[in-house]
């Protein structure tokens, strides 16, 4: 057997953070009943010990962990890699999922002694098996095994997509299939011309031996197209809101605040560490451009949305615009500061406060149906009474997705306006500002009826446990928070990125 | 010996071939699905046996040898099976417009 | 032209013909089998690529044959997934289609679950 | 065969894989076209045999194809009174020449790519002959597959899972726990009862086969978990069975059975080989056909309900 120098010490906490979720889907499913709630209830703490464990792990270490599965090192076999990305995304992934599992457990619980019933035991199974496929696609380090992460993750969430059966939402469950399918299989076309042109698959391996010639251009490409497939940026988001409106709420916000972003990290992944510094300024400017467009179109056709639901989808397809700025901004900086730059931390942190935003945001707009039982902005006039904590909520995530102080958004959103002023590259200032007057019009036109007046007997509405209500509250407080603390943590993100930047400045 | 077992090789995967070709011509020219049927199975069915008949000189081992009459064996029982309920299907459904 | 090259070739016309279908087809099954005949071309220019790699002894690189071999698994459990919904869908609705869905969302009364 | 008859052998081969699969996507009625599909994955057996990877052949011709076709073609005739319908949907001409013309570039981008790709080829054929030894097997593809990158496997048969949780939980909420399928003998005729008499225990046999020389030779779990499949889905459709209901607890201990061995000697190497999925020294074959044999009955059973599909009716 060959040497196992590569494993670090604790890097069996990255085996883990795979294989058990994926033991929760095994076991949830051979026992099935009440027995699929409690094992994902068992596993929501694990879960979380164990991301806080890696990302405090990766900080002392100031250094990527890594374990060599089997034994195999590349170019034969597969190594596990976590670096401050992984840990950052590891995290935030935790909480949310924890955040839903513990919100969920009011619709999806199974009394004793009843009989096994459908919803329950797939949301359980299927919610355990996003966390296990994203912690994957977080963690893996070898361009076959994101293929099977993203399959994992299309198998997983479209599932989620249609749980109530209803037609709608099974049409929407279908369309997102084909766009992932096709994203996928678009992926796998670059990995098989990578490895036709440099025999191996490792990230860190190909990164050494890739040169930007004609074979790689096409593959990334390829691997791009499909991954904005899977990402739902602009023109490529019709499958998203009508698959994140019909869903279940807690399904809803695990989809929208973190399966959309598994497939961005990938391409992260691909133009910064597998081929860092070679990504050239116009495809740069152009995932860009694409990216604005997705905050302006996504903006404007959320504010002509008639139901909530459907508004806070929109939402995301202009809120993933603001993460492709992250690519013509770190190209464009001077390179020695492209990883303690301000578009690098910016972009990270617009993606994590989008997803506490986002998941507090659908959390809260579900609360709001069940308890009116519709969940049309014109009819829910004045609900903000009866549902303050909610409605709270909902303008809490609100204001951080448009920008305002102090939250998450607002740092994210001002730390790519910094960078964009300083790269000279001013027309993303203006979007984003665009984008941020976009979302308050349509954050403010939903909380103008809420708390207005009401539209009719408030007497009909169904009550809601507070304690879910504090959930969806804590998320969004959990948005609002990123904006009182210190930038120091985000030096996480540069942890494990000193090679990379060494080929920028190469 | 070898070469009467060459020259059985290759008359025999040939006719075989030949069997085939009139199957698929039959199979393309004739009107309806009932004589359709026919052409195919009867043609193929002997072609089969033919290509098999050839190749067992050069399979190489008892083993091969048992193999290949087992390939034969089941397309002759499987080709039969699917035959009978096309034919049926055919039937109830009528002539195809 | 040796063999190999000329597969990739013909894997390169199956990516182009199976794109076609999965775009022009309003029906969701055709859909669902051009994508199948799409990924059956990627899958073969995995198998060129391993051809091409032929040496040690062995007549292709063992390592992309057996990730076509996890490649097809994974495709099939797509297409059961993807048939699986579109049956549903149109035991539902007595349609098969993914047009005028969009609508439909909207108008429908906004209920949740 | 000499260079120029095998290479006039592929371009007839090549030419005819072609037509078949634009016969296939360009023909009118779903169900030729899914009858054309098999055809055309019966082809691109023969074209994996001529890229030497008969591991391929076998899995394409019996999952690609097989079972694969199967499923179509069952679709294909429940959505036949929707045909004329969808037919009206077809985009315009001028539409379909744009998409024609985006794709033939795709295909010339991508067709130029490959013939661009570096010669001598990179490869990792050395490595993984150089590492087999170690595996103890014969076939480097099983070694790839369960050794090198045994954790796209172990992830794979969770895909599978996967998979049929998501067609589970298509079920109505009124049949869920009950059985696939429609009504016991649907299909039946003492032809295919006949077949299946006949069949069934010819294809296990083959199974058994192909899954016992698959350490060594091209075969394996995978090529005779899907034989096993089909001579299920035979038998059923034979009305010789029923389907079981998804409920039952033996039926859900056989689909996560195969899955659960593997973590388990994955487990086992992290604490006796130094690392997860590892094999101590000396048991690495006998190790890998434990999983191989665990994971038969498992990706059989799966396989087969995938194609029977959603429960449809209580017990």
């Amino acid at each position: 057997m060959s040497s196992f120098e590569g494993t670090t010490a604790s890097g069996f906490l990255l085996v883990l953070a795979i294989v058990a979720p994926f033991i929760g889907v095994l076991l949830s499913l051979a026992l099935g009943g009440r027995a699929s709630e409690r094992i994902a209830l068992l596993l929501m703490p694990m879960g979380l010990g164990i991301a806080v464990a890696i990302a405090s792990g990766v900080w002392r270490a100031g250094a990527a962990l890594l374990y060599v599965l089997g034994g195999w090192k590349p170019p034969l076999g597969v190594v596990l890699r976590a670096d401050g990305l992984s840990a950052v995304m590891l995290v935030t992934t935790a909480i949310v999922i924890c955040a839903a599992g513990l919100f969920a457990r009011a619709e999806f619980q199974v009394p004793r002694g009843a009989p096994e019933r459908r919803a329950p035991l797939m949301f359980w199974t299927l919610l355990l098996a996003v966390w296990g496929a994203l912690n994957l696609v977080f963690l893996s380090s070898d361009l076959f095994n994101f293929y099977v992460a993203l399959e994992l993750l299309t198998f997983a969430a479209v599932p989620l997509v249609c749980l109530s059966g209803r037609a709608e939402t099974l049409a929407a469950a279908l369309r997102y299939m084909l766009f992932a399918l096709l994203g996928s299989v678009f992926y796998l076309l670059g990995v098989a011309l990578l490895y036709g042109a440099y025999g191996v698959l490792d990230v860190g391996l190909l990164s050494s031996r890739i040169r930007p010639d004609p074979v790689a251009w096409v593959a990334l490409s390829l691997m791009t197209t499909g991954l904005l497939a899977k990402t739902a940026l602009f023109p490529l988001h019709l499958w998203l809101p009508p698959a994140h409106a019909g869903a279940p709420p807690a399904a809803s916000a695990v989809l929208s605040a973190l399966v959309v972003k598994g497939a961005f990290f990938l391409i992260v992944r691909l133009w910064f560490d597998v081929m860092p510094g070679l990504l050239p300024q116009q495809a740069a400017q152009l995932l860009g451009a694409l990216g604005a467009a997705a905050v302006l179109f996504g903006s404007v056709v959320a504010l002509r949305q008639a139901r909530l639901k459907l508004l806070i989808a929109y939402s995301t397809v202009a809120q993933i615009g603001y993460l492709f700025f992250v690519f013509p901004l770190v190209i464009g900086t001077d390179v020695a500061h492209a990883w303690n730059g301000a578009a690098w931390t910016g972009g990270w942190m617009q993606l994590v406060s989008h997803a506490f935003a986002k998941a507090a945001m659908f959390l809260a707009a579900g609360l709001i149906a069940e308890a009116a039982g519709h969940d049309r902005i014109a009819e829910l006039g004045g609900i903000g009474r009866a549902l303050p904590i909610s409605v709270l909520a909902f303008a809490l995530g609100g204001l951080s997705l448009m920008g305002v102080p102090p939250s998450g958004g607002f740092v994210a959103k001002w730390l790519l306006l910094t960078a964009a002023v300083e790269a000279g590259q001013w027309w993303w200032a203006l979007v984003m500002l665009a984008g941020g007057l976009l979302a308050g019009a349509y954050v403010f036109r939903v909380l103008g009826q809420l708390w207005g007046d009401a539209s009719g007997p408030l007497a009909s509405l169904t009550k809601v446990s507070i304690r879910r209500e504090a959930i969806a509250l804590a998320l969004a407080l959990g948005a609002v928070s990123l904006g009182f603390v210190s930038l120091e943590p985000a030096k996480l993100l540069q942890i494990g990125r000193t090679h990379a930047a060494e080929i920028v400045l190469r | 010996m070898t070469l009467a077992l060459d020259v059985l090789t290759v008359v025999a995967v040939s006719s075989g071939a030949f069997f085939f070709l009139a199957g698929t011509v039959g199979f393309l020219r004739f009107p309806d699905s009932l004589s359709r049927l026919h052409a195919l199975t009867k043609a193929d069915n002997l072609g089969l046996g033919l290509i098999m008949l050839g190749l067992l000189p050069r399979a190489g081992g008892v083993g091969s040898a048992l193999k290949l009459i087992a390939v034969w064996l089941l397309a002759q029982v499987a080709g039969a099976a699917v035959t009978q309920l096309l034919a049926r299907a055919a039937r109830t459904a009528g002539p195809p417009a | 032209m040796n063999g190999a090259a000329l597969f990739g070739v013909i894997a390169a016309a199956l990516v182009g013909l199976g794109l076609y279908g999965l775009i022009v087809h309003p029906q969701p099954l055709r859909k669902i089998l051009s994508f199948n005949v799409l990924g059956s071309g990627v899958f073969l220019i995995f198998g060129v690529v391993a051809r091409r790699g032929a040496g040690a002894g062995m007549g292709g690189d063992p390592v992309p044959q057996a990730l076509v071999i996890t490649g097809i698994v994974v495709a099939f459990s797509a297409t059961a997934l993807a048939v699986a919904l579109l049956l549903r869908l149109f035991e539902e609705t007595g349609r098969a289609s993914l047009r005028s869905d969009v609508s439909n969302a909207n108008d429908e009364a906004g209920g949740n679950s | 065969m000499t260079d120029a008859l095998a290479l006039a052998f592929d371009f007839g081969l090549a030419a005819l894989v072609l037509i078949v699969a634009t016969w296939t996507l360009l023909t009118r009625e779903t169900a030729a076209a899914a009858v054309g599909f098999v055809a055309y994955g019966l082809l691109l057996t023969l074209v994996w045999m001529r890229l030497a990877a008969p591991d391929v052949a076998l899995t394409e011709a019996a999952i690609g194809s097989g079972v694969t076709g199967t499923l179509l073609l069952g679709a294909a005739a429940r959505l036949r009174p929707t045909e004329a319908a969808a037919e009206a949907e077809q985009p315009g001409k001028a539409m379909r020449f744009v998409v024609a013309l985006l794709c033939a570039s795709v295909s010339a981008g991508i067709a130029g790519t490959i013939l661009m790709l570096p010669d001598p080829a990179p490869t990792l054929a050395a490595e993984a002959a150089a590492a087999l030894p170690e595996t103890g097997l014969g076939n480097a593809v099983t070694a790839v597959l369960l050794s090198f990158r045994s954790i796209d496997t172990l992830l794979e048969t969770v895909v599978l899972l996967l998979a049929l949780l998501g067609v589970w939980s298509l079920a109505p909420d009124r049949v869920w726990g009950g059985r696939p399928g429609p009504r016991d003998g649907a299909y039946q005729s003492e032809v295919l009862t006949f077949l299946a008499q006949i069949l069934a225990p010819f294809g296990i046999v083959v199974a058994m086969h192909f899954f016992w020389i698959g350490a060594d030779a091209p075969g394996g779990k995978f090529q005779a978990a899907a034989i096993l499949a089909a001579m299920w889905i035979l038998v059923q459709r034979a009305g010789l069975v029923d389907s079981p209901p998804v409920s039952r607890r033996w039926l859900r201990l056989v689909v996560v059975a195969g899955p659960v061995v593997f973590l388990a000697i994955g487990f086992l190497g992290s604490a006796t080989a130094g690392a997860f999925l590892a094999y101590p020294e000396g048991y690495a074959k006998p190790l890998i056909v434990a999983i191989e044999a665990a994971l038969l009955p498992s990706l059989a059973a799966a396989l087969a309900l995938l194609v029977a599909g959603p429960p449809a009716r209580t017990e």
